[in-house]
């Protein structure tokens, strides 16, 4: 028959090998295990027993005197190794009882780490003096900068404009900077012409068309003069009708930027 | 230079405070007179000032505070910054591409061409200090003109702004294009152009 | 003495911070590399404790932070009206030196090893910010992980959990606290224990 298998594998390492001092069988048991470097799953009733008795034979060779639990220890073991052997019932009693074995062990193991964390623990006791005095103070106040931080190829750009003009199926009007040298000063500004427009048709309530051009100097304020007329139209200030068959302007209403411009004028 | 026992508790507790502390209560809790407490941060301020040290000690009205340096201002909000600003998104790279390219220019504009609302990427841009308003346009509703910042080319790579990339020019009788920019926000030094007396005219 | 530039900078972000500030944030702030980093606040943290200054600089772990000469606390919680924290009781000590060694872990791990509830303790440990959770344990019940803070080392004087004394770990490998141990993160100084395997707490 198969010996069953022990998974002892939470017994990982045993105390100081050197020093051999242990308090009774079980640390024997635990140091045995970690000396041999038996990875512990696989461990079984024979090679505990088998290391256990070989340890007991070399103390004795070294005529030290073996306290006697170690001997009870030894009597335990073997007992469990017999009843292995035997019917189905000592073998089922066997299993508990190495069950019960296991627990002893991990419980002493249990017992040992929490005397290495109680050592630990008074070290730290011990400092806590230092940190508990030291202050430490919170976030000074300080003003966020969101400025962009990260690089860009100028290609970006390129593919910006490509998404624009996918999106509209249409193509953009060409950039301001297509225009340099070209397009100078605005000497005429467009408000500025609407305001003296406005001006005159508030004497007047309507006017010629053409008469709105005629004092014109250039080709640019003639520009800025119908640019204008047409602002005026689209805010609906004034509308363009048609009196004795020509075109003219009648006003409408005075919009508010307008009569800011006219007295700013 | 060593500090005087007065001096390290002035400092402790400055520290600890973080905001500013009256001199009575340092007076308090160091158990010196007030000229002591003066006298001992003059001169740790002068050392403080003499090492150029990252923190410095302010005197407000009758009491003191410890700050950081205000010239390192930069370096604290990099580090306070938790988390890594995002990168542009694709609507505010759009949007600062027309703006680069038709600057100085509006928020109507940039609509127009983009065909969606962009205040929230323009205001974006903004708080990267990727575009700034310069003026207005001398226009109805004097709209707000954009330009784009010396951030902008430094994140490009451009020296300046005639480093932009070319762009395909299209031709102005275009139909599609007087589509395009009918009904726009005349731009500044734009729209006086002849050309576009002919697009508006032809209308 | 004249502070390095790195110096003022690291200086001037510890103060701005309050808390600790780790090397790669200050590494980015100041555009520096962690050695100069680490060679400019090993340099300072000498200045201070040579000049006597009210103030510290203290590395924890990979972080460094500014807090008050603790000599001086009499003088601090005086000025600011504050009080020393309170010292931790035994179950804390023992709790919070089971999380130390043995983190990230969990409660049923400390309760195991400790053999009473610890529930109380635990919250109490959060509350002082010596403990903070750290994800979960990929284990049924998904229980929460806990780790120790740098609070925990500027509390305990250390510059890093290397400096605990080694002591021997154990797993106790039983159903209930398999879980205790699974996906640990070896800690430098005391390990390297081959029994420790990834495997072994993955069953």
């Amino acid at each position: 028959m198969e010996e069953p298998k022990y998974h002892l594998s939470g017994v990982m390492r045993g105390r100081d090998e050197v020093s051999g001092d242990f308090d009774g069988p079980l640390d024997l048991i635990l140091l045995l295990l970690s000396k041999n470097k038996i990875e512990i799953q696989d461990v079984s009733i024979s090679s505990i027993l088998e290391q256990y008795l070989a340890y007991l034979d070399e103390m004795k060779r070294m005529d030290m005197e073996i306290a006697s639990e170690f001997i009870d220890m030894a009597s335990h073991l073997m007992l469990i190794k017999t009843k292995m052997l035997l019917s189905a019932a000592e073998q089922q009693e066997a299993l508990s009882e190495m069950e019960q074995l296991i627990h002893s062990l991990q419980e002493r193991q249990r017992q040992e780490a929490f005397e290495q964390i109680r050592s630990a623990a008074g070290f730290l006791e011990s400092r806590s003096e230092l940190g508990l005095g030291t202050f430490t103070k919170g976030q000074e106040p300080y003003e966020k900068d969101r400025t962009y931080r990260y690089r860009h190829e100028p290609s970006d750009l390129l593919a910006a404009l490509a998404a624009i003009e996918d999106r509209g199926q249409k193509r953009l009007p060409p950039p301001v900077s297509s225009f340099e040298g070209i397009v100078g000063h605005e000497p005429y500004p467009v408000t500025k012409k609407s305001a003296e427009i406005l001006r005159k048709l508030l004497l007047r309530g309507i006017s010629k068309l053409k008469r709105l051009f005629s004092g014109s100097r250039s080709r640019s304020e003639i520009v800025a003069t119908f640019l204008a007329v047409l602002e005026l139209c689209k805010n609906s200030s004034v509308e363009l009708i048609e009196e004795r068959g020509e075109p003219a302007v009648k006003l409408i209403r005075v919009p508010e930027e307008g009569k800011e411009a006219s007295h700013g004028a | 230079m060593e500090h005087s026992e007065l001096q390290r508790v002035c400092e402790a507790i400055l520290f600890a405070a973080g905001e500013p502390v009256a001199t009575e209560r340092l007076c308090f809790a160091a158990q010196a007179a007030p000229d002591e407490v003066h006298t001992a941060l003059r001169a740790l301020m002068d050392q403080y000032a003499f090492e150029r040290r990252g923190v410095r000690i302010l005197r407000l009205e009758d009491s003191y505070q410890m700050c950081s340096a205000n010239d390192l201002a930069p370096f604290v909000t990099r580090a306070l910054e938790t988390r890594k600003p995002p990168k542009l998104s694709a609507s505010q790279l759009e949007t600062l591409t027309v703006i680069a390219y038709y600057q100085p220019t509006t928020k109507a504009w940039v609509e127009k061409l983009r065909g969606v609302d962009s205040s929230y990427t323009i205001s974006a841009l903004l708080t990267k200090k990727l575009i700034a308003e310069n003026g207005r346009l001398d226009a109805p509703g004097r709209p707000i003109l954009y330009v784009t910042t010396p951030d902008f080319l430094r994140t490009f790579g451009l020296e300046s702004l005639a480093e932009l990339p070319e762009i395909q020019r299209v031709r102005i009788d275009d139909p599609e294009t007087l589509a395009a920019s009918a009904g726009q926000t005349p731009l500044p030094g734009f729209d006086g152009a002849p050309e576009r007396t002919a697009e508006e005219g032809s209308k």
